[in-house]
Formats: C-alpha cells, structure tokens, sequence
C-alpha cells in the first residue's frame, strides 16, 4: 500500500525493521497467551483482546517514544488498526471498518503527508521537550487514577450485545439526523479552514485585488 | 403652586444640581460665560428650599406627629425583580441628622461656587469645572437624604468619582493625575467595605431599606457576631471616606486639587460621609459595643498623629488638610463613645471654619501663588481682610470661647470624658492643645512677622469681592454657628431646641448653659496651645536687633523670652516636633509607602510573578491543564 | 466474555500515552498524533459502554462514530495551520512558536 | 416519527429556523465572494448579507420565542435557547457593523470571515439549545472549528498562525478531555440525553462513584479550557493577542457565553444531581481565576492581551454562580453575562476603530486620546469604568446581581474574594484611562473622527452601557425569564 506514495527511499527500510522489531516485541506475549489459552486460563475472545491490546499499547508507546517521526507515524498506524480489532471485539464492525477506512486510509495518509512538507525531509529525528519527566509522571499518575476508578467501579457484570447495521443505520440517520447535518458542516468548516491556511494568503489577496481594481 | 413643598419633596434638592451638571457638561460652549452664575444662582435655590425643608420638619414636630415610618418620605421602586429576589427602592430619608447635613453641604457649597467665580477666572476648562461642583454636590444631597444602602452606595461611589474628577483637575500636571488615582483607589479599599458590608446586612435582613436594618439589628434579629463582623464593614467605608487611619494617606494628596475644591470636599462635605454612615447607623453601633470601640480608638489615633504630622508640615494646604484629618478624629472619637450629638454638632461647625480656613489659604495662594508658609509671611498688611477672617477661622479651629469651635469641641471632650476611658479624655484634651499649636503657628508664619519671600510679598494683593464676600459669610457662620448648640437658640428659631435636641427628637440632647468648670479647663489648654505657638513662632528679626542697642541684658532676655523660650525649645523642639517628624516619617514609610503603596506593589509583584507561567509554549500549557486533572481528579476521589 | 472493565483499562493506557505525547513532544504534527491516540481511547470508551450499557438505545455508538470523523477533520484543520506556520517560519517545532508569551 | 426506543421524535425543522438562516446565509456569502469577480460584486455586499442573514436569524429567534418544544430530543427551544440565539445575532451583528473596515484591510478571506461567523453563530445557538450530549459536542465543535480557523485569518500578521496553532493544539487536547469525561458520564447514566442522565444520577450511583467523579472532573476540564478558567486557559491570552481583534472580541464575547450556556444547561440539567461532586471544583476554579486573572493582567502592556487577562478575571465571577446553583444564580449570570457582552463589545469595537486609525495596539499607544479623539476616549473609559463596575454602568448592576445571587446561595467567601478582585481591577483599568487622559499624544496630535458605521455601534452601545446601569430591570426580567426555563416548576 505505501509503495504508490511518494515516499524516500529509507521508508522501505524502515518498515521492515519497525514490522520486525513489533514481531519480535509480539512473541513473547504471543507464547504466554497461547500457553493460556492451551490450558483453558482464558477463552479465545480474551486471548484476542490481550494480543491486541498488546500490539495496541506498544505500539502507542511507539508513538510517542520514537525519535524518527517517521517510525512513530508507522506505529501510529498500527496502534489505530489495533484499536480497530478492539471494535470487532466490541461487536461492531461496522466502526471497524470506518476506523480502518478513515484512519488508515485517510488520517494517517494526511498526517504523512504533513510530515513530509514540514520536517520529516530535512530531518526524520527529532528531539522532545525539557519537560518530559515531568510529563511521564503525571501521565503515570493519571493513568493510574483511571484505572484505579475502572477497577473500582461495580458495573454489575453486564453482557455485551451485537448491534444489527441496520438498527445502526436507522438509528444513525433517521434519530440523529441533525447531528449528521452538523457534522456535514463541520467538516465543510474543516476544509475551509484547511484551504485557507495551506493556500498562499497573499498570493490570494493579489489575485482578489487585481480581479476588483 | 398647589403643592407645598416640603420633607415629601426631598428628592428635587439632589435632582437640580443633576440638571445643572448635565446641562453644564453638555451645553457648555452655548452658555454664556460657561455657566458658572447658573450654578451658583442653582445652589442657591438649593439653599433657599433647604431652609423649607428645614421649616417643614420643625412645623411636623410642632404637630408633635413624627412616627419614624413618617419620615421615610419618598419612595418609589427602582428595581424589583425575581418575584420578592430583591427589591431597590429608590427612597428619601429625613430626620435631625438630615437636616444638619443638609445646610452644612448646601451652605458650603453655595459660597464655595461663588469664591471659585473670582478664583477659577481665567483658568482651563472653566466650564467643566462647574458642571463636575454641581455633579458632586448632587451626589452629596443623593447621600444626605438616601433611604436605603443601594442609594447610598451609588452616591458614595458619584462623590468619590467627583472627587477623582476634581483632584486631577489639573491633569497635565502629574502628581496631581497620581494623587486623583491615590485617592480613587485608596478609598475603593474602604468602599469594598462598605460593600460587602451592604451585602452581609442584606443577607441578614433582606432589605436594603436603612431604617429597616436599624430595626433588624434593634430587635435582635441579627446574630451578635454576624452584626458585628458587618458593622466593622461598613465602618471600613466610612474608614476610607473619611481618611481615618490607616487609609488617610490620600486626603494631604487630593490637596493638588483646586483650593475651592480641598474647601468644600475635602473638609467640609465629602470627607464626613463617614461620620454621617456612622452616625446614621448608631443605634446599630450601640449594639455592638467592640465595633465601637474599634472607632473610637481609630478615631483617637487618627486624631493625634494628624495633629503632630501638621505641626511639622509647611505647605499651608497640607497643614490645613492634617488638620481635618485630625478633626475627623475627633468626630469618630464622639461617636466612638455614643455621642452622636457631639460628633454630628462638630461636623456642622467644623465644615464652616474649615471652609473658611481653605477659602481663606486659597486667598492667599491666589495673591502670592505661594504654598509653602516658609516664604510667606506680614501678609496681613497687604490682606487684612482675608488675615482677619483667616484668624477668626483658626481661632473656631483652636477652640476660643465664642468662636464655634470650642462649643463643639468642648461637646466632645465633655463626652468622652463622662463615656470613655479617662486616658482617651487626657490624650484627646493634649491633641486639642497641639490644635491650637500648630493653627498659631499657621497664622503667624502666614500674616505675621517679616515676609521672607519679597516678590511675592510685594505682588499680593487682597482678593476681589467675588472671593471676599463668601469668606465673609463663613467667617460670621465661623462665629455664631457654635451657638446652635443652645436650646433657647433652636427655639427662637422655631425648632424644638438647639441641634442637640434636633438629632434624635426620641432622645434628645438639652443644652442651655455651658459647664463652667469643664469649659474653662478646655479653653486653658486652648490658650497655652496658642501661647506655646506664638512663644515659638512670633516676631522678626528686625524688632530684635533695634531693642539690643538701648538694653542689651533686656534684650537678651526678652529676645531670649526671659529664656523660657530655650526651655520650650528644647521641649518642642525634642519631644513635640522630634515626635511630629517621627510620626511624620512613620506614616510617610510604614503606613504611605509599605502599606498602601506596599500593598499595591506586593499585588503588583504577584502579578510580574505569575505572568512567567505563561511561557508561550504549548506543552507547558497543556501541562498546566493535566496537572489541574490530576489534582482535580485526586482530591475528588479523596473527597468522598 | 471480557469483561468491561477490561476495555476501560486499556482506554485509561491509551489515554495516558497520548497524554504523554502531547507533554512531551515537540513537533506539532507528532502533538497531533497523541491527540489521535486519546481520541481514539474515547471511541473504545464510548463503543465499550455502548456495547456494554446501552444495548437498546446505542447512542455511544454514533457518538463514537462522530467522533472518529470530527477527529480526522480536525487532522485536516491542524495541519493547515501548520503548513502555514511552517511556511512562516520554517518550523514545526512548538517550542519555537512562542513568540507570544507573558 | 419515533426513535428506535419507541419515542415520539418531533421532527418540526421550523424549529431551526434561525441556525438553517444562519447556515443558508454562510454558504451564500461564501459564493458570493467566490464569483466577486465574475459578479462584479463589491466587497460591503459580504457584511451587508452577513447582517441581513443575522437579522433574519434574530428575528427567527424572536418569532420562536413562545415555542416550548424540541426537536427530535436533540435540542430544546425555549425561552433560555431564545435568550442566547437573540444575545448571539446581537453580538454578531454589532460585531460586524462595528468592524467590517477592519476586517477588509486586515482579515484574510474575508468571505470565508464571514461565513465562519455566521456558522460560529449557528454552533453557539445549538450549544445553548442542545438537550443531548451528541448535538452539544457537535455544537461545541463546531464553534471551535470555526474559531480556529478565524484566529488565523490575521493578514500579514506573524502572530495569527502562532495562535492559531496553539490554540488549535489545546483545543484538541480539551476535547479529548471533554469527550473522555463525556463517555464515563454516559456509562455511568447509560444515555445520552439529558432527561435520561438527570434521572440516572439521581439515583444510586454509588457503584460508579469513581467513574462519575472522573467524568465529572474531565467535562470542567475541557468545559473549563473553553471558558478560559484557572488552569485551562493559558491559551487564552496568547489566541487573543494573536487574532484579528473582531476574532478577539468574538472570542471574548460569543464563544465564552456559549461555553457558559452549556455549562449552564449541563450544571443545573442532567449534572445537578450531582452537584456536591462538582460544586467545590467549580468553587475552586472560579477562585483562581478570579485571582490569577485580576493579579497578572496587572502586568500587560498590549491591550488585546489586557483584555483577554480582564476576560478570564470575569470568568471568575461567572463561575461562581454556577457554584449554588438555582435559578436565582442562573439569572444572575445571565444578567451578568448581557452586561458584559455588551460592555465588551463596546470597548473592543472601540480598540477596533483605534487600531483602524492608528494600527497600535499597546496600552501606551493610547496616549493622549482624549485630545486627538475624545468621543472614543469617552467610549473606552464608560466601558472600562463599567468592566471595572462602577455604579451607574451596566456592569455594575449586573455585578450585583450576580454577587447578590452568589450570597443568597450561601457562598459568602467567593463573594468577599470576588468584590476585593473586582478593586484590584480597577488599576489596570485606570492605566488605560490614565493614558488616554494624562498624556500628550505621542504621534500627531490633529484630531480624527469615526466612520459612521463607528458612530453608530459605539453609540448605541455607549447607550445601552448607561442606560441598562440605570434602569437595568428589563435585561433582569429576560434573564430571569430564560433562567426558570432551566428550572421547570
């Protein structure tokens, strides 16, 4: 898939050593949890979501640890169709395929692109800020408050339930139609504000001057 | 006509001079001669329908028919909303206190906008000088008569903005932009005060009406503490009005105003709005007896260390400005001790000498454009008129029999006396002898002795009749307004006896002969006060040297005052002055300069701190916001 | 069956470590890609209590669903903004973008 | 129609009139500055369609006015939604008269401009009216998106981009948190609407207690950096300083009256149940930002920016009504809220004018108005006088009223903090006026006068300022009419 983008030529290298780097990370997990699953320690749904949220999370801390952007936007990448299997577990396929579509398809494309037009082609590494430490430890902590709350919140042990699409459908354009308009506008507001800020401002003040005078 | 006119119709005294000050702000290039003979032709029309409302009140006692809810006159509601959430009555109020206040604001400022004619001549923004007079004294009348808190407020806020308005008259010159913003913002500390005051007696209350509090608070429906607490509040206000320690630094500075200005604001009528808030709200402070002694001893401290600073001060206006200052304290000092009486009569008399006082200095700023008594002096060969009133003024200020300062103060001093502790009396009776001190050495320095500055000695001249007549009038009101004091006085006047008896009709206050006794006591400190002064401050020179020739060991002695002079030196000169520029350097450094300069700056600093937090980086900023979901989200989980 | 709690956890990691990345990044785009991982922490939230507590109403589901797409707009938005800057100024490092400050 | 629950959906779209006005009218302004040339069309039709969409939209709002209903259970139409679509047209509009010269010279595709305004508009009116977490997340989105993007309209100002992009970036974070406490607020209540969460909150909650405290501190968090509230609203003074001053005023006015709608709306809605979980952080916050904003703006020198320093400190005082919550408060902060949109506005429609005239923007570059421009001195001084809540100006009755309400909600130590903030105010804004009065003008010293368009808004702002301190009852009555819409009897 990212042979047709225009890409440098190191982006070959460095998708087969981020792939072979997140097999290796993967293995070990791997191993554990089929021995699990072997001896009946958890069913096939939890094997699924660990593996995943394995892959998932180190590839997340990819993301924001990496020093080559261009690795971390891979990882990216890897984190969102991991959190597209979560959606599968969660019995909607439908926003998995969404999130594959929009993300993998989309976002990711654009934020490479980004990359590319800003530092990426000088100079894929870059440094992170002086306050990092500081940044590892109230992310730490407010992730251990989470699950603190997660953990200790009594939910009754409900069941989830498969949503039927077209249930999904229904409900998305017929009860929150509106909402379906607003985002329509919204992304129109989006996409104003993407043309006006990547367009040349003064090159179009000229042309707007000279099409009055 | 129709109508009479009368306590009921209270509310035009304050709404002429508000047409006056729009018209004069709005119309004044059209105006012929900008306008100043409407505002005082105005005031006077508002002195003539306070003489009726003055008659209408007496005749209503006559009827002997003065139910308190019969004197709540006016009232109309000015914001009423929420279903019962709060309603703002815009209300008038009138009794004895009213009706002293409201001659002593109208008289003042009648003469006040006649000197200023002869006296603002020829100056910038003439006009406009007028127009912001009527708007102070529209404000004033506003206060006199407000009925309840919100009304009050807003005209205490419409003073103090007139008063802005006039000390930075001058505004290209910048002490006196500086000293305009000084007293705007030292006296905003005092109305948070009054505010929050307000506030909490609503709370308690839920009315704003004033009478309606005063019962509240008689009956017992307010806890102890919670009045208190709100009391002290609402003194606060009166604590920045008045420029009672330790919020009076702005009052020496509000004298970069024009004289006129210092005379009717500054000493006569705004600068007892405090007096007035606490005297109107007595018997509340007779509930609560710690917040009154928190404005007796206020006013005591006050009192004394005004009194010393002008003992050492040289500019004639500062002088004079300490010296209201320390008369302030006197009238908190009385009403510190319950009586409202004395505080309320001391105020009527003092608003007369002190305008005089300031109309007379204006005079003779206005001939030599000098300030600073060093380089005046002899002025009164070149203005008698204004030496002799100026005189009589000092002499009220001083405390002299007959002159209507010592009637009023000699109230006090008799008050305190029988209601505070005797260490109050001793050290009020000393600071009324150093009155006396430091006015002696005001006249001398200014009128008598050899001029010391010859260009301006020989440039001075007595002021036009425009000037002189209003300081005539005060000069008479300087004498007789004292006799006020005595029932047969108020009764031939057709009230029901002198201003004691006036104030509060339920309780009232006989007076018909003085205590000899006490009287005598009090003038005795008077007089040695001045003897002290002239013994320390009379004669030139030149009369020296020419008795040397004939009597060398006479001269010596008498030009050495038959070296009592050497002692008393020593004892001002060590004790008394050392003591005025230590109290002087005192509030010039601690209280000026680290209190309320401190505390603007420590304010100001926080400020130069904190802006470092926002370092223009947007991780920093995103920083700050997951530090305040982590604290935000630990305390929560804590707080169960 | 997994539990819910089970996906609440990892949304709460996934969170943190977006977090992490935009207090400790400097390049706006990779910002930009931590808020990604937050938001999408959000959507496993809301499909998760959708799945999990609203199965008649599924209401978190199109809330999820709008999320993702209001996510990928504002992609769009920032990187306009960025371009520009860049253009300006030859960066994409926030921390040099601090001109305005105190 | 009914929904997939079974409920009836009321899908009346008359309803919306007003936002499908607002959102017709953007998309015509944004064609007709498309095909200028070819239509041969001036730059002033923009803003004179812009204001006629808004008029239309205002009057919309009016004629819905006695409607009490809701569309599809998505939003709500009633007295409270009508209070801010009519405040938000107003604004608009006097935002627009008051500045459209600017807004040619120094705003960058001013059709887009336009366009955005009048969606901004649309997204705040839904925020007001929204009754489902869905349609006010949208709502709030939408506003944001809109301002992003015209923070960075600046033309040939170096600092537009700059704000932009942090605000931008911040703005993605706050709505993660939103969005991450939005989604515990909907596991914990299982719905969405705000009925639903109302009547799931009131109930035992106590197995979740974790997760709707959690909720509860992300919603101020990303609620919080929307209304600039102490420690969310760092990017507040630097997206002020950096964006076309109309964006600043729009900013300071629409979008921070927006947010408290909202909050409004979720505070004393499905969260009141709630409300000793969250009553003392929105008590904590108000206290900071009252401090901090009062205690820094103290040390700026650039008006945009001592502007947005005096806007946080307002929050403050704002966010202390949302803490005894009721409809008393309520209509306090609405009351407040009129009040300083309206004094706001004058005071940057006035900054707006100077800068078109002079093209400074420091407090010092004020020096010596009151000679070269009195009237504007006038204007600037009423406003900041009333900003600062001197009596006799709009600001301070509406000052009192929100202080009174806080008292009868018992909160007497925010009141104390706020009154002694509110004096701290007055020294910054004495510095301005102080400039304007005591010095001579720096440049030339000729005297100059306002556009009649300048006339014009800053006059019947000027008025309303004075007026409404005077007689402030009737902008009480509405307020207090659209607050017990939020409390049905």
């Amino acid at each position: 898939m990212f042979d047709r983008l225009p890409l440098p030529s190191q982006f070959d290298r460095t998708i087969i050593a981020g792939g072979t780097v997140l097999l290796l990370g993967a293995t070990p997990v791997l191993v554990v949890l089929a021995a699990l699953l072997v001896v009946d320690r958890i069913t096939a749904p939890e094997f699924v979501f660990f593996l995943a949220s394995a892959v998932l999370l180190a590839s997340a801390a990819g993301v924001v640890l990496m020093k080559n952007i261009v690795h971390a936007a891979l990882c990216l990448v890897v984190t969102l169709l991991g959190v597209a299997a979560i959606y599968l577990l969660l019995l909607t396929e439908f926003l998995a395929l969404v999130q594959v579509l929009v993300y993998g398809g989309g976002v990711v494309i654009l934020l490479l692109f980004g990359l590319m037009m800003t530092n990426a082609q000088d100079d894929p590494v870059v440094t992170d800020g002086s306050q990092k430490p500081f940044a590892f430890g109230v992310a730490a902590l407010i992730a251990g408050v989470f699950i603190a709350m997660a953990l200790d919140a009594q939910w009754g042990s409900p069941e989830a339930a498969i949503i039927p699409l077209p249930d999904f459908g229904a409900r998305l354009f017929r009860d929150f139609s509106l909402p379906v308009v607003i985002v329509a506008v919204l992304l129109d507001i989006a996409f104003t504000g993407a043309f006006v800020n990547a367009r040349r401002a003064d090159a179009a003040s000229a042309a707007r001057g000279e099409a009055r005078s | 006509m129709g109508m009479q006119f009368g306590m009921e119709q209270v509310w035009v005294l304050p709404a002429i001079p508000a047409v006056l000050f729009v018209v004069l702000a709005l119309l004044n290039p059209l105006i012929p001669r900008r306008g100043d003979f409407l505002a005082a032709l105005g005031m006077a029309t508002v002195v003539a329908l306070v003489f009726v409302v003055m008659k209408d009140y007496a005749s209503v006692f006559h009827g002997g028919e003065f139910a308190p809810e019969g004197k709540n006159a006016f009232s109309f509601d000015w914001v009423n909303i929420g279903q019962g959430f709060f309603t703002i009555q815009f209300s008038t109020f009138v009794d004895g206190i009213t009706m002293v206040m409201l001659p002593v604001v109208t008289i003042v400022a009648t003469m006040v906008i006649v000197y200023s004619i002869g006296y603002m001549h020829g100056e910038v923004r003439y006009g406009w000088y007028f127009a912001v007079l009527c708007l102070f004294v529209s404000a004033m009348l506003t206060l006199v008569v407000a009925g309840n808190l919100i009304q009050l407020y807003l005209a205490w806020e419409g003073v103090g903005l007139a008063s802005y308005l006039l000390i930075g008259f001058y505004w290209e010159r910048q002490s006196a932009a500086e000293a305009a913003k000084k007293a705007f913002i030292t006296t905003r500390i005092g109305d948070v005060g009054l505010l929050i005051g307000i506030i909490l007696l609503w709370r308690a209350t839920g009315t704003f009406d004033i009478q309606g509090i005063i019962e509240a608070a008689k009956n017992h429906e307010i806890g102890e503490k919670y009045l208190t607490v709100s009391m002290l509040f609402l003194f606060m206000g009166a604590v920045g009005k008045s420029a009672q320690f330790p919020l009076h630094v702005w009052l020496p500075d509000a004298m970069e105003g024009p004289t006129p200005v210092s005379a009717l604001i500054h000493a006569a009528t705004m600068v007892v709005a405090g007096v007035y808030l606490v005297a109107r709200f007595s018997p509340v402070y007779a509930e609560v007896l710690v917040a009154r002694d928190v404005i007796l001893y206020t006013g005591l401290i006050t009192a004394v260390m005004a009194a010393s600073m002008g003992l050492v001060s040289s500019d004639i206006k500062r002088v004079l400005a300490y010296s209201t200052v320390s008369q302030l304290g006197f009238m908190f000092v009385a009403l510190g001790s319950g009586a409202v009486t004395a505080a309320m009569f001391h105020l009527f008399t003092h608003a007369f000498f002190k305008a005089l006082l300031f109309l007379g200095s204006g005079s003779v700023i206005h001939a030599t454009h000098k300030q600073e008594v060093e380089s005046l002096g002899g002025l009164h060969r070149k203005m008698p008129f204004t030496a002799a009133v100026f005189s009589i003024g000092s002499l009220a200020l001083a405390g002299i029999p007959i002159f209507a300062g010592f009637w009023s103060k000699d109230e006090i001093l008799h008050e305190t006396l029988n209601e505070a502790p005797i260490a109050v009396y001793v050290i009020l009776a000393g600071t009324a002898m150093l009155t006396a001190i430091y006015t002696t050495r005001l006249v001398l320095l200014t009128f008598f002795g050899a001029p010391r500055d010859h260009h301006a000695f020989d440039h001075a001249h007595e002021s036009p009749i425009i000037m002189n007549a209003p300081l005539a009038i005060l000069a008479v009101l300087a004498t007789v307004s004292g006799f006020f004091v005595f029932d047969q006085v108020g009764k031939a006047l057709g009230f029901p006896g002198g201003i004691g008896a006036n104030v509060f009709l339920e309780h009232a206050h006989h007076f018909t002969e003085p205590d000899y006794a006490f009287a005598s006591v009090a003038t005795l400190m008077s007089l040695m006060g001045i003897g002290i002064g002239y013994a320390y401050w009379h004669g030139d020179a030149k009369r020296a040297v020419a008795a040397r020739g004939w009597a060398p060991d006479l001269h010596a002695l008498l030009v050495n005052r038959y070296y009592m002079d050497n002692l008393y030196q020593g004892i001002i000169n060590r004790v008394i002055l050392g003591a005025g520029s230590l109290i002087a350097w005192f509030d010039k450094k601690v209280v000026n300069e680290t209190g309320v300069d401190g505390g603007a700056q420590t304010v100001s600093y926080l400020g130069y701190r904190l802006k470092f937090l926002q370092t223009g980086r947007i991780p920093n900023y995103a920083f700050g916001m997951a530090l305040g979901v982590l604290v935000l989200a630990i305390v929560a989980i804590g707080n169960a | 069956m997994i539990p819910l709690e089970n996906f609440l956890v990892l949304s709460a990691l996934l969170f943190a470590f977006g977090l992490f990345g935009v207090l400790s990044r400097r390049s706006a785009i990779l910002i930009l890609m931590s808020v990604e991982l937050m938001l999408a922490a959000v959507a496993i939230n809301f499909i998760a209590f959708a799945s999990y507590r609203d199965t008649e109403a599924f209401s978190g589901l199109v809330f999820a669903l709008f999320v993702i797409t209001v996510a990928a707009a504002e992609v769009g938005l920032a990187l306009g903004i960025v371009l520009r800057l860049f253009r300006e100024r030859r960066t994409a490092n926030v921390d040099e973008a601090s001109s305005l400050k105190w | 129609m009914t929904d997939i629950m079974g409920n009836g959906l009321n899908m009346q779209y008359s309803l919306l009139l007003p936002e499908i006005l607002l959102g017709l009218t953007a998309f015509l302004v944004v064609f007709a500055d498309l095909f200028s040339a070819e239509l041969k069309i001036g730059y002033r039709l923009l803003p004179l369609l812009t204001v006629a969409g808004l008029v239309a939209a205002l009057a919309a709002s009016l004629i819905l006015a006695d409607q009490n209903s809701d569309f599809a259970m998505l939003v709500t139409v009633d007295a409270f939604t009508t209070f801010f679509r009519v405040l938000f047209c107003a604004v608009a509009i006097a935002l627009i008269i008051g500045s459209h010269e600017y807004i040619e010279s120094h705003v960058n595709h001013p059709g887009e401009f336009f366009a955005l305004l009048l969606l901004s508009t649309a997204g705040a009116s839904f925020m007001a009216g929204a009754r489902d977490l869905l349609t006010a997340y949208l709502a709030v989105e939408v506003l944001s998106f809109s301002l992003y993007i015209a923070v960075s309209l600046g033309r040939n100002d170096p600092r537009s981009g700059e704000a932009a992009l942090k605000y931008v970036l911040l703005g993605g974070v706050a709505s993660a948190f939103l969005l991450y406490g939005l989604s515990f607020i909907y596991g914990v209540a299982g719905s969405t609407q705000y009925a639903t969460i109302a009547e799931a909150l009131g109930g035992d909650v106590s197995a979740v207690r974790g997760e709707l405290v959690l909720g509860l501190v992300l919603i101020v968090a990303g609620l919080g950096f929307k209304a600039s509230a102490v420690p969310f609203h760092m990017w507040t003074p630097d997206a002020y300083e950096g964006a076309p001053i109309p964006v600043t005023a729009y900013l300071s006015a629409t979008s921070k009256a927006a947010t408290f709608a909202l909050l409004l709306r979720w505070f004393a809605g499905p969260l009141l149940p709630a409300i000793n979980e969250w009553q003392w952080m929105i008590a904590v916050l108000a206290t900071a930002t009252m401090v901090l904003g009062n205690l820094v703006a103290l040390q700026q020198r650039n008006i945009k920016r001592l502007l947005a320093y005096s806007s946080i400190a307002q929050v403050g005082f704002m966010l202390m009504a949302l803490v005894g919550m009721s409809q008393i408060t309520a209509g306090g902060l609405l009351v407040h809220l009129g009040g300083y949109l309206i004094t706001n506005l004058t005071v940057f429609i006035a900054v707006i004018h100077f800068y078109n005239r002079t093209g400074k923007e420091q407090i010092s570059d004020f020096k010596g108005l009151a000679q070269t421009n009195p009237y504007l001195a006038l204007v600037m001084t009423a406003g900041l006088f009333s900003l600062a809540g001197m009596p006799l100006l709009v600001g301070f009755f509406t000052k009192f009223i929100l202080f009174q309400s806080v008292v009868e909600a018992d909160f007497l130590w925010l009141v104390v903090v706020a009154v002694v903030a509110s004096t701290i105010s007055l020294f910054y804004y004495l510095q301005v006026i102080k400039q304007m009065y005591l010095y001579q003008p720096d440049g030339d010293p000729a005297r100059w006068r306002l556009t009649p368009t300048g006339y014009l808004t800053t006059g019947v702002l000027l008025a309303a300022v004075v007026v409404l301190g005077v007689w402030g009852t009737p902008l009480y009555e509405v307020a207090d009419h659209a607050a017990a819409a939020l409390f049905p009897a």
